[in-house]
């Protein structure tokens, strides 16, 4: 049999957490919940709705408070259509690993059934609302977890999300000379499709390219 | 170093200023395979992108198309049915297994040793062959769909997958034969790119690489999905040789170790697997794929950490796209390899130039996944 | 004994009946000596030349088919005959026809008779119909991929000379024929036989590790006129590799010279079969060592750190590109194979038979066996020799610098000079120049009995075999720790396990 | 968690072991030696293959694979029978599917794209599905053969009119596509129909135009079949294909199929990789029994439906 943490580990971890960041940040504009996944084992992770005054905070009180760890993931949205307050939406996703450095042979195995408090891996999702306008801002969180660092910058680079204190910010996946303002996925960009007509007059493409040099469409 | 280097596995540049022989600063630079999948995805309903998530990586495809058939299931709450999610086991760990197979057979030449490589080639031959029978293609399966699989394991398919990780489970013996006994490749892979756990796990790096560091720490028993907690397996944990963390040497243990477990799980998968492993359902059977809606509403998200080969794999999706919700309105990767290999270039600060493509192919770079 | 296949002496005397038969023609029949020698060596050079260059088509089909059983895939198996496909996919068909006064029709017939035996041409596939002058290809008896090597050098030729616009012209130019040229020179030094060399000055073995010793300056070149990161530091490579194993394997073949008390290595081998034992017996150290550092020497699997291609792409090499890397390699096959004959010749007794003494006095058969010529011992020796090169190949990751100087230096050096000391040992007390005398039955150890010169290689074998089986069943069974470190940021020897 | 024994780097292991290894495996490459060295586990056949299988294989024309020996890694070759192991198919000469043939299955493998234009109902489900846009839809000339069926249910026919088109068969082309190999063809297959206008149809021989050289004829009304130039047809760009199969799942008729075949699909231009319903069409002989099943369930609709209308107007008349 597989070792697997069971649901009720799961369920008290988010419901200590949930409890633990309401109690710090109650009243702030903060939402935390439990949130199950809706496929599969059904469990749960914590969901926090912050504001992005509070995000700092908020996100050191998460790794040296409930010891989040790892940086999973961090992602912006564009919602051109959007409510006024929630133009853009970054969405972060960071995990809580019982990870310690060992000493030279040795090394953890877990047993997931004996885990308590702290030491139950936890998979928490943050939204931050950002109003609408041209230049959303949100503080980076480059100085607490050294993963979100290259995150930050495909994300600005991507989808055109400012981090505020953000050092060494880059293109890393698109050319290193795109126009400045240039963000591919942000809603206004359309898929350039061609269509059957244009694909097949000029199947290898020579005639587009002239055209198409210097343009961002 | 790069973009057309040996080092790189793929395209990418590695900037290197050296002193002499020494390493003083690295400089990583991405993006040349950037397809923009993201994007394209927006614009394909559900079961359109799955053959894209394929294309993600390589080496690795089903493993990407499960990740994201996970991630969809959640945005539009399906339950897959029990079958479908052994089959589902066995083929990410077949995956899984190839995967690995690509990676030493990359590594060793990075360390100067052609044999090894072509071994694994032979080897890995076994399982792209069992994984077309599943998907019907050689590499880019198209395997998995939101709510099941695309169709049940054929027949004879059991009898053929024991038979071939038997002889695989011989075949590391062999393997660790011509590498583990080898004075050359210890002294190679031995005390070279230190990486410890906590500062791998606040940089993002994840799976076989973390788990070298001693930390038995594993997506697939912290954040349970599929059956991985009915089939037969421990994660694989290396103990790290210094307190300087894990290096070459243990990353290499890991996944070989972590072949074994695949090797086990899938065997046990098939003598588990509800309706036995020799009978075959008719594809779109409610055994093996569940009523699926088209359309995702506004507002909904789904995401799921994953443990792709190279690490924790996540798509994050958004619903209400185009065409009411049929397309995701945002589609979000989460490459292992991506905030790795910044990692890496670090690590490799200090050590020799010949140790570059060796500590870098230990990470197990795939680029294909880090542009996206 | 004696080498019945005297070619060099049916060259001397030939070259000089031709020169006198001219020379009585001109006014100056007293040059005719002169003019002699000049066609003698000349015949000999392209003898030599040719034998070897030619062989090296068999080092490289060897190796190709060595490493596909080693590493367990086929080699190669297409061959020359592959060119025959032309643009499109459509076969040049019978080109032979075009060769003028039918000069091609042997060639035809060949090919048709092979297609109507061995072919598995199939008009139903169109695929394999399109290819169907070489359907046979793959049978085995035909040597399947023996002139792939020609066919890739026809290539060579054909491609364009590139020169990258930042190198030095002069230098970029000059490297590949400074390679090329002392590695020949190296082969008119190497004796086939006993009586077939193209020269054999009475310091060869003095004269040709000198030669050896061109090269790598040639590689620095290249190195560094490409004006390539990659080259400059393969070629910085190739120079602190090449010097840290010149002296080992200077020393190693000192010792030999010692015990067989000349630096002729004519007289080397005569030695091996006056004293009636190889000096792989009586100096196992040193053809150790001599053989290790060969391998560094050419730069092969495990010590190709120059042209490591993980990290250096092509080493000192990347830049060139056509003939002239064509040559490169070429060049670095020709040395390769000469330090097979080397080995052959310095530790394996020459192109004398293994056991002359023994095989030869058996009546009938002895005779016989003693019959078979020279040349092909010799060849035999070398490529036996160069199946370990190509076994090192596929067994062995590469070595990482430091490493490598490391071995060489603090490893290989002392034990060279313990094999000297062994060597000034055995010949101040037992392998006395007074006792030499040649026999037919292959030196004095079969002479003597089971006398002093049996017993000193056999204890010596023995003594070396024992070291080995000891070395080899050292390790503690059940030992799950980490015994060993190259930790590269602290020096060497100061880390310790575990910390 | 068992750990490898993790060897010292001594003597022995610089050379002893990696050597040997490496001679086991070059040994095992030759069957008499090999077996010693085997381990057990080496070559040792084992059931790779299912009735199924075992009866698709026989047919083989290349290679004699009946009586071949499977192993979890294809052990043996009848190119080269002296080495063991061929990793490496010796394709053209030797092909997968005839090494292993499970890998091949109908309908299993995402091959070349097939389409039975005949039966193909133009409900763009296909096109549709393909991710990447590679399908279009087009009309092309062509004999209806669903509706110009003959027989009691037979299809609602098309009549031969002046100015629309008609078809004559050519004799001997259905012989010569029982002889053509589809699976390297790189052409279009000859058509089996001669395709012209009608002029005149006044006389018992119509007068025609034909189409591929512009002469008029005389041609006997018999021999004529209904042609039209608005059939459903296909185009599609193999060259943006991803071979994903998701054309083939969406067809819920037995039009749409991906075929075992992998060669067939290259060419010197991206134009060459745009396929036209003539490359993807599947033929006559073989598609005659998909043609026939849908005509049999037509045939069936139609029977109940004028068995209903009969009932229903005995009814009537019985009510009356």
């Amino acid at each position: 049999m597989g070792m697997a943490i069971t649901s009720a580990q799961n369920k008290a971890a988010v419901d200590a957490a949930v409890a633990a960041v309401m109690d710090r940040f109650g009243g702030t504009g903060i939402e935390a919940t439990s949130v199950e996944h809706s496929t599969g084992k059904h469990a749960s992770f914590l969901r926090i709705i912050s504001p992005p005054r509070q995000w700092l905070g908020l996100a050191k009180f998460l790794r040296f408070d409930l010891g989040v760890n790892h940086c999973s993931m961090v992602t912006g949205t564009h919602f051109p259509d959007g409510a006024e307050e929630r133009g853009w939406e970054v969405a972060y996703h960071f995990m809580r690993m019982p990870v310690k450095n060992q000493a030279s042979g040795a090394c953890v195995e877990h047993d997931a059934a004996t885990l308590t408090g702290l030491e139950i891996p936890l998979e928490v999702e943050i939204f931050i609302p950002l109003a609408k306008g041209d230049s959303p801002v949100v503080d980076s969180i480059q100085s607490i977890w050294v993963g979100a660092d290259w995150n930050e910058k495909e994300t600005w680079d991507l989808v055109g999300i400012e981090f505020k204190g953000h050092k060494d910010m880059m293109r890393v996946l698109n050319p290193h000379d795109s126009p400045l303002g240039f963000h591919p996925l942000q809603k206004q960009h359309k898929l350039r499709y061609h269509d059957y007509n244009e694909m097949y007059d000029d199947a290898q493409g020579f005639e587009r390219k002239p055209t198409d040099s210097g343009l961002v469409k | 170093m790069g973009p057309q280097h040996p080092m790189t596995h793929g395209l990418w540049t590695l900037r290197v200023k050296v002193d002499g022989e020494t390493v003083v600063d690295t400089e990583p630079e991405l993006g040349y395979i950037h397809r923009g999948v993201e994007k394209i995805c927006e614009s394909r309903d559900f079961t359109q992108i799955v053959p894209y998530c394929d294309r993600l990586c390589y080496a690795s495809a089903m493993t990407w198309a499960h990740s994201y058939c996970y991630a969809v299931e959640d945005l539009l709450e399906v339950d897959v049915p029990e079958r479908a999610e052994y089959v589902r086991l066995i083929a990410v760990e077949m995956q899984r297994i190839a995967s690995h197979l690509m990676w030493l057979g990359a590594y060793t030449p990075d360390v100067g040793n052609l044999t090894v490589f072509v071994w694994c080639l032979r080897d890995r031959e076994m399982f792209l062959d069992l994984m077309q029978e599943l998907g019907g293609s050689r590499m880019h399966y198209n395997f998995p769909r939101p709510g099941g699989i695309k169709r049940d394991i054929p027949p004879g398919f059991a009898n053929r997958a024991r038979a071939k990780i038997a002889l695989f489970l011989e075949r590391m013996k062999e393997y660790e034969m011509l590498l583990d006994e080898s004075t050359i490749f210890l002294v190679r892979t031995q005390g070279v790119g230190y990486a410890k756990a906590e500062e791998m796990v606040n940089a993002g790096v994840t799976g076989p690489n973390v788990r070298a560091a001693g930390v038995n720490y594993d997506v697939r028993w912290a954040h349970p999905y599929s059956v991985y907690d009915e089939v037969d397996w421990t994660s694989s944990v290396e103990k790290p040789s210094s307190v300087k963390g894990a290096d070459c040497y243990d990353r290499y243990r890991v996944r070989m170790t972590e072949m074994e477990e695949s090797c086990r799980m899938i065997i046990d998968a098939l003598d588990k697997i509800p309706g036995g492993s020799d009978t075959t359902y008719q594809s779109g059977d409610e055994k093996i794929i569940a009523k699926v809606p088209s359309r995702a509403p506004e507002g909904a998200t789904g995401h799921h950490h994953f443990e792709d080969s190279r690490g924790e794999s996540m798509f994050y999706l958004q619903g209400g796209g185009e065409g009411r919700g049929k397309y995701p309105y945002r589609v979000s990767i989460r490459s292992p390899m991506f905030i790795t290999i910044p990692f890496v270039a670090e690590t490799m600060i200090g050590y020799k130039i010949a140790d570059i493509p060796a500590i870098m192919g230990s990470f197990d770079p795939c680029i294909g996944e880090t542009d996206r | 004994m004696g080498d019945w296949l005297r070619i060099n002496d049916w060259v001397h005397e030939g070259s000089l009946f031709l020169s006198e038969k001219m020379m009585n023609l001109t006014p100056w029949p007293g040059e005719s000596e002169y003019i002699g020698f000049f066609i003698e060596k000349s015949i000999l050079c392209g003898l030599i030349f040719g034998g070897i260059m030619n062989t090296i088509l068999v080092i490289l089909w060897m190796e190709r088919k060595i490493l596909g059983r080693l590493m367990d895939r086929r080699g190669a198996i297409t061959s020359l005959r592959s060119l025959w496909v032309g643009e499109s996919g459509v076969t040049a068909g019978p080109w032979w026809q075009k060769v003028p006064y039918g000069l091609g029709r042997p060639i035809g017939a060949l090919v048709g008779f092979l297609n109507k035996v061995a072919g598995n041409r199939d008009e139903k596939h169109p695929t394999v119909d399109r290819v169907n002058n070489r359907s046979w290809h793959g049978v085995w008896f035909l040597f399947p991929g023996f002139f792939q090597n020609l066919a890739d050098g026809m290539k060579f030729m054909t491609k364009e000379h590139m020169v990258p616009r930042k190198a030095d012209k002069w230098i970029y130019e000059i490297a590949p024929f400074l390679i090329i040229s002392s590695t020949v020179v190296i082969l008119g030094f190497i004796p086939l036989s006993e009586n077939f060399y193209a020269i054999n000055p009475k310091m060869s073995v003095l004269f040709m590790m000198a030669v050896f010793g061109v090269a790598p300056l040639g590689v620095f070149f290249a190195g560094w006129s490409s004006n390539n990161k990659y080259t400059l530091l393969g070629g910085i490579r190739s120079a602190a590799q090449l010097t840290a194993y010149e002296i080992p394997m200077l020393i190693a073949v000192l010792g030999v010279c010692i015990i067989s008390g000349s630096f002729n290595l004519v007289e080397v081998i005569e030695f091996q079969h006056q004293s009636g034992s190889w000096n792989l017996f009586l100096l196992p150290l040193g053809a150790m060592i001599f053989l290790i550092a060969m391998v560094a020497e050419v730069e092969r699997i495990p010590f190709d750190m120059p042209e490591a291609e993980a990290e250096l792409v092509e080493g000192w090499w990347t830049e060139y590109g056509g003939m002239r890397w064509g040559l490169m390699f070429a060049a670095e096959y020709m040395r390769t194979y000469a330090a097979c004959f080397l080995f052959a010749h310095f530790f394996l007794g020459g192109w004398h038979a293994p056991f002359a003494g023994v095989i030869g006095s058996i009546p009938w058969f002895g005779t016989a066996y003693l019959l078979i010529p020279g040349i092909i011992w010799t060849m035999l020796k070398a490529w036996a020799i160069f199946v370990i090169f190509a076994w090192l190949r596929a067994a062995l990751p590469r070595i990482r610098t430091d490493q490598i100087l490391e071995f060489g230096w603090r490893h290989l050096l002392p034990l060279s000079i313990l094999q000297l000391v062994v060597a000034v040992l055995l010949r101040l007390y037992v392998f006395d120049s007074a006792n030499m005398r040649d026999t037919a039955r292959g030196g004095f150890a079969w002479d003597g009995g089971f006398g002093l010169f049996l017993i000193v290689p056999i204890i010596v074998t023995f003594v070396f075999s024992v070291l080995f089986v000891i070395y080899s069943i050292d390790e503690e069974p059940g030992d799950v720790g980490r015994p060993f470190h190259a930790q590269t940021l602290e020096p060497a020897g100061t880390h310790k396990a575990g910390e | 968690m068992p750990m490898h024994k993790h060897a010292k780097p001594n003597f022995r292991n610089l050379f002893i072991k990696p050597f040997w290894m490496t001679l086991k495996t070059a040994l095992r490459t030759f069957p008499i030696i090999g077996k010693r060295f085997s381990d057990g586990y080496h070559n040792k056949s084992e059931k790779m293959l299912d009735a199924g299988s075992l009866a698709r294989v026989r047919g083989s024309k290349m290679n004699n694979v009946g009586k071949q020996e499977y192993s979890a890694d294809r052990e043996s070759s009848d190119l080269v029978p002296t080495i063991w192991r061929p990793v490496t198919i010796m394709y053209p000469y030797e092909r997968l599917e005839d090494m292993e043939p499970w890998l091949f299955v109908p309908g299993n493998y995402n091959g070349r794209i097939g389409v039975i234009w005949e039966t193909c109902t133009a409900c763009k489900l296909c096109v549709k599905a393909c991710p990447n846009d590679c399908l279009h839809m087009t009309t092309e000339l062509r004999v209806d053969v669903l509706d110009g069926a003959e027989g009691e249910y037979g299809g609602y026919g098309g009549e031969l009119k002046v100015g629309g088109w008609a078809a004559v068969e050519v004799e001997g082309v259905k012989e010569r596509h029982l002889t053509r190999n589809t699976v390297t063809a790189h052409d279009t297959p000859e058509s089996e129909y001669r395709f012209a206008e009608v002029i005149d149809l006044s006389g018992p021989s119509a007068r025609v135009r034909w189409n591929d050289n512009g002469y008029e004829e005389m041609v006997d009304n018999g021999d004529l079949l209904v042609a039209d130039d608005q059939i459903v047809s296909g185009r599609i760009d193999i060259g943006r294909c991803m071979f994903c199969g998701l054309c083939m799942e969406a067809c819920s008729f037995t039009s749409f199929f991906m075929s075992n075949e992998y060669d067939g699909m290259s060419g010197f231009s991206r134009q060459d990789l745009w396929f036209d319903a003539g490359r993807t069409r599947v033929l006559k002989n073989e598609h005659q029994e998909a043609v026939d099943a849908v005509l049999a369930e037509r045939a069936k609709k139609e029977k109940e439906k004028r068995e209903k209308a009969k009932a229903r107007a005995a009814a009537k008349e019985a009510e009356a």
